[in-house]
């Protein structure tokens, strides 16, 4: 019934024929997403380079609404003529751009400061991870909400620049993720303080942040990085949210959010625009999910530590 | 959106672009348009007549576009279109217009003036009664339209002091059932005033003297009573069996037992909850319903009617006072660069109709055409190389619009044609109307998407346009663009002292033209109303008013709900 | 009692099918104690779950297994649940692991009766009780209502092996029962065994990589390597005259009492053959100080020699003439002998 | 009891330091609040009402205002206009809490009541087709948007099967069938994801205890597997998914904000939303002190759960 190991003992270690055996096996689907991934990836970095229609000022005198697979418009154009294969992939840039920079954000602080409580533990660990659980009673939404309006605020004649309100967004769902970064970076920095080799680099008068990052840290990144590939997973997925309520970056500029939002009072009107980013967000978070998912495994990480 | 906080003028939605008298005839046959038939409209259609007599009892779900946040203090509230049509169900006005677009008596029994129309003497109903079973009476009516003014201690209004204000020298009571207002300038068209678009109904005392919940203890004399309002969910009335009309037959109105108003902000879902019967009856102004409502009354499966007549317009509004819409020529290249056309086509699927000038048709002073610029791209490439020419600047101003799907869309295609002609347009959406308001307040806009000046006698404008001051920036709080023109201060003057129909008619015509030539505000298109339902619920415009007159068919102020009735 | 002929189990895994059991053959007879004898992962702990029939769902066997006459492990797991349990039963290796954490021990104790002898909770709970003193437990009625880690290992240990004695098997499999224990209790542990098995008339195999512990309780002893038994033989006759230089070598490595448990074993150089591809010839061959070329080209069959009972798979047995001459030649020239894998 | 008290302590200050970060972050919002309010009023009006909504003051005052009334139970109102009384908070949030608690409370109970058996058999099959087919709909539908599915459910079971309402909420005492129906297709909404994310916790948790001696100990002693799935294996592996769920109730209760919009339900979230809009300052501190009360009595309850489930924590 249970599956046990393929070696026939509870052998103390693996061999090294084994753990490279583990990494080896990834599974067609982790490629698949890999290989989805890293298309968003080139097309997200590339953008401005490949020969595609202008997203914003669209062909208003063509035929506009045309549906998929029409000539120059393989996944048809919206209501001013705008090509949506252009659109979709600057939205990619933008959507990629705003979850990188915002998990980037939260890794970063979260992180820091999950490692610094798991590992210092005591009275600092505990107030540290009092004020995680006090962000995690903050409503998320509200938190995006303002923190959007606070920072981008509604100027009559100056618009926030693309780049700035992307920056913004990235900024206010970075911070709701950092809460959650840093109680499961906490928690396994706490596990890997505790193990023999720490307590030997300890032993051996090594400085504390010297340890924390040359000891606890390269353990506890696949929990980290397992984490931030489901935290980009989510992030995309707020990024849409956010754009229905007219919060993610602005009118014209395009991303996933945006052209989905552009459509929602008429799901019927012209589909194509609204389902082609959602096949894109589809796809992107089960990869990111499916990633994070192999991480996990091939790392074993503790799930028990969210 | 859950957070719409409406003011009572306008709904600030930017359909600036959207619209085409011509387009339709040059046929759109653009996918999503079924049936090249659905052609824009003026006047009202689709009324079905039916030879079935009214059923008594029942009740129906009524689908509005928005919640009105704080409730129906009618002097203070701040009501848009669905809380007007709310309104409308639990108060009565003294007046109310009909079909013709002339103003006749309701809850008065008459209104006469005197012979400079500086005094006007309204005479009342007797034995109506409130919801709370006081009677209606002069001293009432006086102290209702004391607040209106702002002269009543107990309520503070905003908008109508600017209306009322500098005009009511007095109310006074002359009988029980008498109350003479003295006028301190000639006020014609002073009885319009007394409908003001659905939201100058008479409050029962216990409401108009309640400082601190008046907006929640609604009591009106109107044909249903308040029950319940849960903000953002439902405002449910009932049938008030006291109500003072009665039907042709004698039957007593309204014939529903219950009415619950239910706001859905989402256009496409407030149509999917009537197709599955989850409503029975709503109202919409979005192209996308109008026409599939067209196909779908067509085939029998709802029924619907539509009308433009005596609606708002849609427009961009301009901010006069600043660059570069104080220059004349920034104002004509963007009107000329405005292919509305195509704008009529791409985002309101053809269906439209462009307007000429701020008045709807069945409005005095409408126009077929008033000599409002015709898209002509040279044209608007050659005024802004003028404009660059006289000011050294390029022609560049920031569009502020409501973030909706609509919105963003109309903006999105603003921007994309301005381009063509060589304007540069920065888009800047806002999350609620109540920014975009107060923005229009301080006058802190370039360019906003507006929609403003339901219909009735043209007289009623009078409070957006008209300044004070003799020169320099306008001095009126509510003229958003903050214009000051001369012509346009005379030609509202004048409208407003002269009684004569014919010459007033003539005045606005000039008035209307006068905007074609200065573009003060840049005119999109009438809005159109359709008032969709389930094929079982019929008395939508009512039934004929207390004088006899058909009831007005104009559908911009909401409509009566005394007529309405449901198969069972 | 049991008779196993020729047993083989293995494992499909992601590198090809690992072979853990590869032919092994005994007889165990009721109120005899069986010890199996090896290093880590040299198969003993899968032979005594291929003969329980707790094999994985990825694992294979072919080979016959009888018990009391009866071809057992056949494709019915329902088949064999009524075996465990009440024909033969388990002690594990490492009782704070074995025992489920989150339920009482009396619960665990009582739920194999309830389940196999559908008797009452309250003669359930005696049960448990009086199998709980029998097993060493002072207070037992108090340990009935506690968790497992709230007791110490040893008395961890005893609950088990009352779980294991609940239903009264025939068999007891006991998995290096005292590895995880402190050295304390180890020997207590062990006499309590020896004493049940006695007591109850069971048939025993003790799993062990420690000869020492087999010592003077197994009445035979099986040593394995590699997945295949090398050595078999009446506990004193192995220890007077092995034959199997692995044999040999396990007990020098007699772990020192103070050692960690699963120390690998130093006096053996060279690491167990992969079983996925085993050497080709004796699978002892790389690591053996007696190895010539013959080794390396032909496995030598497992066969009785000397005195009766006492088999063993070798081409120069240690204590024999050739042995002493192949040890002689090699620690000549160490390097050729070593060619293997 | 003093565990107890260093409960409420703990409840007392999240709930005071949230609705301060709160009471800052809205003080930082953008707007003159008053113009929000009362975009017509006079000079003296604004100052009147400013001073009614004690934004005169600073925002450290204004908070002490507002805790000082809300701990002795006062809510207080919204804010209507010129004088005129907003609605009670406590009567907004007695309207849309129990609606938000009631929806996420069948979320969380049909979740666990589906999830469990998949996670629970998808972990006992492992590498079966069931597993590897649950696990591959796991990932698609968690990527699901949901607006997409809320749209979807809409159109084919609320207009084309009429089997639901598409829209509004029917409270439990205005009629159980209609209650139920009102909540379906929410309900389905926020469930799918759910769904796909506890059983997969649950089935990863649930492998890794599958390997553990004691469940082959268990199997060793004749156990029918399964009791052996539900009473040896089952509890040790739900801590996670305790955890999570915990922590989901929260986000659910505040965040279900696309959902209630969709399907036109009066929940806290879109409570929170308009009251962002409207600058509704004394609402968002309540609001936000009402759901910080509820996590934290939430987490409590999980927490008084991982002991039950867990005899090992009861006596750290």
């Amino acid at each position: 019934m249970s599956e046990v190991a393929p070696m026939t003992e509870a052998s103390p270690e693996p061999t090294q024929e084994e753990e490279e055996a583990t990494k080896r096996g990834l599974g067609i689907a982790a490629w698949l997403a890999i290989g989805w991934l890293g298309c968003m990836v080139f097309l997200a970095v590339s953008a401005s380079f490949l020969p595609l229609d202008d997203p914003i000022n669209g062909s208003i005198r063509e035929t506009p609404g045309v549906s998929y697979f029409t000539e120059g418009h393989i996944f048809g154009n919206d209501l001013l003529g705008r090509d949506t294969l252009a659109r979709v992939v600057v939205g990619t840039s933008t959507s990629l751009s705003i979850a990188a920079l915002s998990i980037g954000f939260g890794t970063l602080i979260g992180g820091f400061v999950g490692l610094v409580a798991g590992y210092v533990g005591g009275r600092i660990g505990t107030a540290l991870s009092a004020m995680f659980d006090i962000l995690l009673a903050f409503p998320p939404l509200l938190l995006a909400l303002t923190l959007v309006s606070v920072l981008s605020p509604v100027t009559e004649t100056d618009p926030p620049s693309r780049i700035k309100r992307m920056l913004v967004v990235a900024l206010a769902v970075g911070l709701v993720s950092i809460p959650i970064l840093a109680r499961i970076t906490r928690a396994n920095a706490l596990s890997w303080s505790q193990r023999e080799f720490v307590m030997a680099a300890k032993s051996q008068g090594a400085k504390p942040f010297r340890i924390m990052l040359r000891e606890v840290l390269p353990n506890v990144v696949p929990a980290m990085l397992s984490v931030a590939l489901l935290g980009l997973a989510s992030v995309i997925i707020v990024e849409g949210g956010l754009a229905l309520f007219g919060l993610s970056i602005n009118p014209p500029d395009p991303s996933w959010g945006n052209m989905v939002a552009s459509q929602v009072d008429d799901l019927g009107e012209t589909p194509h625009v609204w389902i082609v980013p959602s096949v894109f967000i589809f796809l992107s978070v089960m990869s990111l999910n499916l990633l994070g998912d192999v991480v996990r495994d091939k790392f074993a990480v503790r799930e028990a530590a969210i | 959106m859950t957070n719409r906080y409406r003011v009572r003028f306008a709904k600030g939605v930017a359909a600036v672009l959207a619209a085409g008298l011509l387009a339709a005839a040059c046929g759109s046959d653009k996918p999503g348009t079924p049936d090249s038939t659905n052609k824009p409209t003026s006047g009202t259609v689709g009324e079905k007549p039916t030879d079935k007599k009214p059923q008594p009892g029942g009740e129906i779900s009524y689908g509005l576009e928005a919640d009105t946040a704080g409730g129906y203090c009618l002097p203070e509230a701040q009501l848009a279109i669905a809380g007007i049509q709310v309104a409308r169900a639990v108060y009565d006005t003294l007046m109310i217009p009909n079909a013709d677009g002339e103003i006749t008596p309701n809850l008065a029994k008459s209104m006469t003036a005197n012979a400079d129309n500086t005094e006007w003497t309204i005479e009342l109903r007797e034995g109506i009664v409130f919801h709370d079973g006081t009677k209606l009476d002069a001293e009432i009516v006086r102290d209702n339209l004391l607040a209106y003014a702002g002269l009543y201690a107990a309520r503070s209004p905003l908008l109508f002091k600017f209306v009322f204000g500098e005009y009511t020298k007095g109310v006074e009571t002359t009988g029980p059932l008498t109350v003479k207002v003295t006028l301190n300038k000639a006020w014609p068209a002073y009885p319009w005033f007394l409908y003001g678009s659905g939201r100058i109904g008479i409050l029962g005392r216990a409401q108009l003297d309640d400082a601190a919940t008046c907006n929640k203890n609604a009591i009106g004399t109107g044909p249903f009573a308040l029950k319940e309002a849960v903000p953002n969910q439902r405002v449910v009335v009932e049938k008030n069996a006291s109500y003072w009309q009665k039907d042709a037959d004698g039957v007593q109105l309204p014939y529903l037992d219950k009415i619950t108003f239910v706001p859905q902000e989402i256009e496409a879902d407030r149509l999917t909850a009537l197709k599955a019967d989850d409503l029975q009856i709503m109202h919409t102004s979005s192209s996308n319903n109008i026409d599939d409502l067209r196909t779908l009354s067509k085939d029998g499966t709802l029924a619907s009617i539509e009308s433009n007549k005596f609606g708002e317009v849609s427009y961009l509004l301009l901010n006069g006072t600043k660059p570069p819409f104080d220059n004349i020529k920034a104002r004509q290249a963007v009107a000329y660069a405005q292919d509305r056309q195509l704008g009529n086509e791409r985002l309101s699927r053809g269906i439209a109709a462009l307007a000429q000038g701020p008045y709807a048709p069945g409005t005095p002073g409408f126009l077929e055409d008033a000599g409002y610029p015709e898209y002509d791209l040279a044209k608007a490439k050659s005024l802004v190389a003028e404009y660059k020419a006289e000011t050294g600047n390029d022609i560049e101003f920031t569009y502020t619009f409501s973030s909706d799907p609509e919105g963003v869309r109309t903006a999105e295609f603003l921007q994309t044609l301005m381009k063509e002609a060589g304007i540069t347009v920065n888009l800047n959406p806002v999350g609620d109307q109540s920014t975009l308001i107060n923005l229009a307040i301080g006058r802190g806009q370039q360019a906003i998407g507006w929609r403003n000046h339901p219909g009735g006698d043209p007289d009623t404008n009078y409070v957006w346009w008209h300044c004070d001051a003799k020169e320099g920036p306008c001095d009126n709080l509510v003229n958003f663009g903050g214009w000051n023109d001369p012509e346009i201060n005379a030609l509202l003057e004048q409208g407003r002292a002269s009684a004569d129909q014919a010459e007033r008619k003539t005045i606005y015509e000039n008035l209307n033209r006068e905007f074609a030539k200065k573009l003060w505000n840049l005119w999109s298109n009438y809005t159109n109303w359709s008032i969709a339902s389930s094929p079982k619920v019929h008395g939508i415009l009512g039934p004929p008013l207390p004088d006899g007159s058909k009831p007005s068919d104009g559908l911009a102020t909401g409509h009566s709900l005394l007529g309405l009735w449901i198969e069972q | 009692m049991l008779e196993v002929k020729d047993v083989r189990t293995s494992f499909k895994t992601d590198r090809g099918l690992v072979k853990a059991v590869d032919g092994v053959s005994f007889t165990l007879e009721r109120g005899e104690t069986l010890g199996v004898v090896g290093e880590s992962g040299c198969g003993k702990s899968v032979l005594s779950k291929t003969i329980m029939g707790l094999l994985p769902s990825n694992a294979s066997r072919s080979g016959s297994i009888k018990f009391e006459g009866q071809e057992i492990g056949g494709p019915s797991i329902k088949h064999m649940r009524d075996f465990w349990g009440t024909q033969m039963s388990m002690v594990f290796q490492d009782p704070m692991t074995a025992l489920n954490p989150v339920m009482k021990v009396g619960k665990q104790i009582t739920e194999s009766l309830r389940h196999h002898l559908d008797v009452s909770r309250e003669f359930a709970n005696e049960t448990a009780l009086q199998l709980l003193s029998s097993v060493g437990i002072p207070e037992p009625e108090r340990r009935l209502k506690q968790y497992a880690f709230e007791m110490s290992g040893g008395m961890r240990q005893r609950v088990m092996i009352a779980i294991a004695l609940a239903c009264g098997p025939k068999m007891l499999f006991a998995d290096e029962p005292t590895t995880a224990l402190d050295v304390t209790v180890q020997a207590q542990i062990l006499d309590l065994l020896e004493a049940q098995q006695a007591e109850r008339f069971m048939a025993m195999i003790l799993v062990t990589h420690d000869l020492g512990v087999v010592a003077g309780r197994a009445d035979n002893i099986m040593v394995m390597y590699a997945g295949q038994s090398i050595e078999m033989a009446p506990t004193r006759t192995l220890f007077s005259q092995m034959r199997h230089p692995y044999t040999e070598a396990l007990l020098k490595s007699i772990p020192k009492l103070n050692q960690a448990s699963h120390t690998r074993l130093d006096a053996i150089g060279g690491r167990p053959p992969d079983l996925v591809n085993p050497p080709v010839g004796c699978r002892f061959a790389p690591r053996c100080p007696y190895a010539q070329a013959k080794c390396h080209q032909e496995a030598p069959p497992l066969m009785v020699h000397d005195t009766p009972g006492h088999e063993y798979a070798c081409w120069f047995p240690v204590g024999t003439p050739q042995g002493a001459e192949a040890l002689a030649k090699n620690q000549g020239s160490i390097g050729t002998a070593v060619g293997g894998q | 009891m003093t565990w107890l008290l260093r409960r409420v302590a703990q409840l007392v200050v999240v709930v005071l330091v949230v609705t301060f970060f709160a009471a800052i972050l809205t003080s930082l919002l953008p707007g003159d609040p008053v113009k929000t309010i009362a975009p017509f009023a006079t000079p003296q009006d604004r100052a009147r009402i400013s001073e009614e909504l004690g934004l005169d003051k600073n925002v450290i005052s204004r908070y002490v205002d507002w805790a000082g009334n809300f701990f002795t139970g006062d809510m207080g109102t919204t804010y209507a206009g010129a004088g005129l009384q907003g609605d009670s908070i406590s009567a907004r949030v007695r309207e849309s809490l129990p609606t938000s608690l009631t929806i996420v409370f069948y979320v969380q109970f049909l979740t666990l009541l589906i999830a469990l058996p998949l996670g629970v058999f998808s972990a006992y099959r492992q590498g079966s087709l069931f597993d590897r087919g649950g696990n591959g709909m796991a990932f698609a539908l968690v990527a699901l948007p949901t607006f997409v599915l809320a749209a979807l459910l809409k159109f084919w079971l609320g207009l084309k099967l009429d089997w639901f309402p598409t829209q509004g909420y029917t409270k439990i005492g205005d009629g159980i069938g209609n209650h139920f129906k009102s909540v379906a297709m929410p309900v389905m909404t926020l469930m799918v994801g759910q769904i796909a994310i506890y059983s997969r916790l649950l089935r990863s948790d649930m492998i890794s205890t599958l390997q553990e001696d004691y469940i082959l100990m268990a199997k060793a002693k004749g156990i029918p597997s399964r009791r052996i799935l539900w009473r040896h294996a089952l509890r040790p592996s739900s801590l996670t998914l305790l955890t999570v769920a915990g922590l989901n109730i929260g986000a659910l209760v505040s965040g279900a904000l696309i959902v209630e919009r969709i399907f036109k339900i009066d929940g806290i979230g879109g409570l929170i939303y308009t009251a962002v809009g409207q600058r509704q300052y004394i609402a968002i501190q309540s609001y936000v002190a009402v759901i910080a009360i509820l996590y934290v009595v939430i987490n409590f309850l999980v927490d008084m759960l991982y002991s039950v489930l867990d005899p090992r924590i009861r006596n750290v």
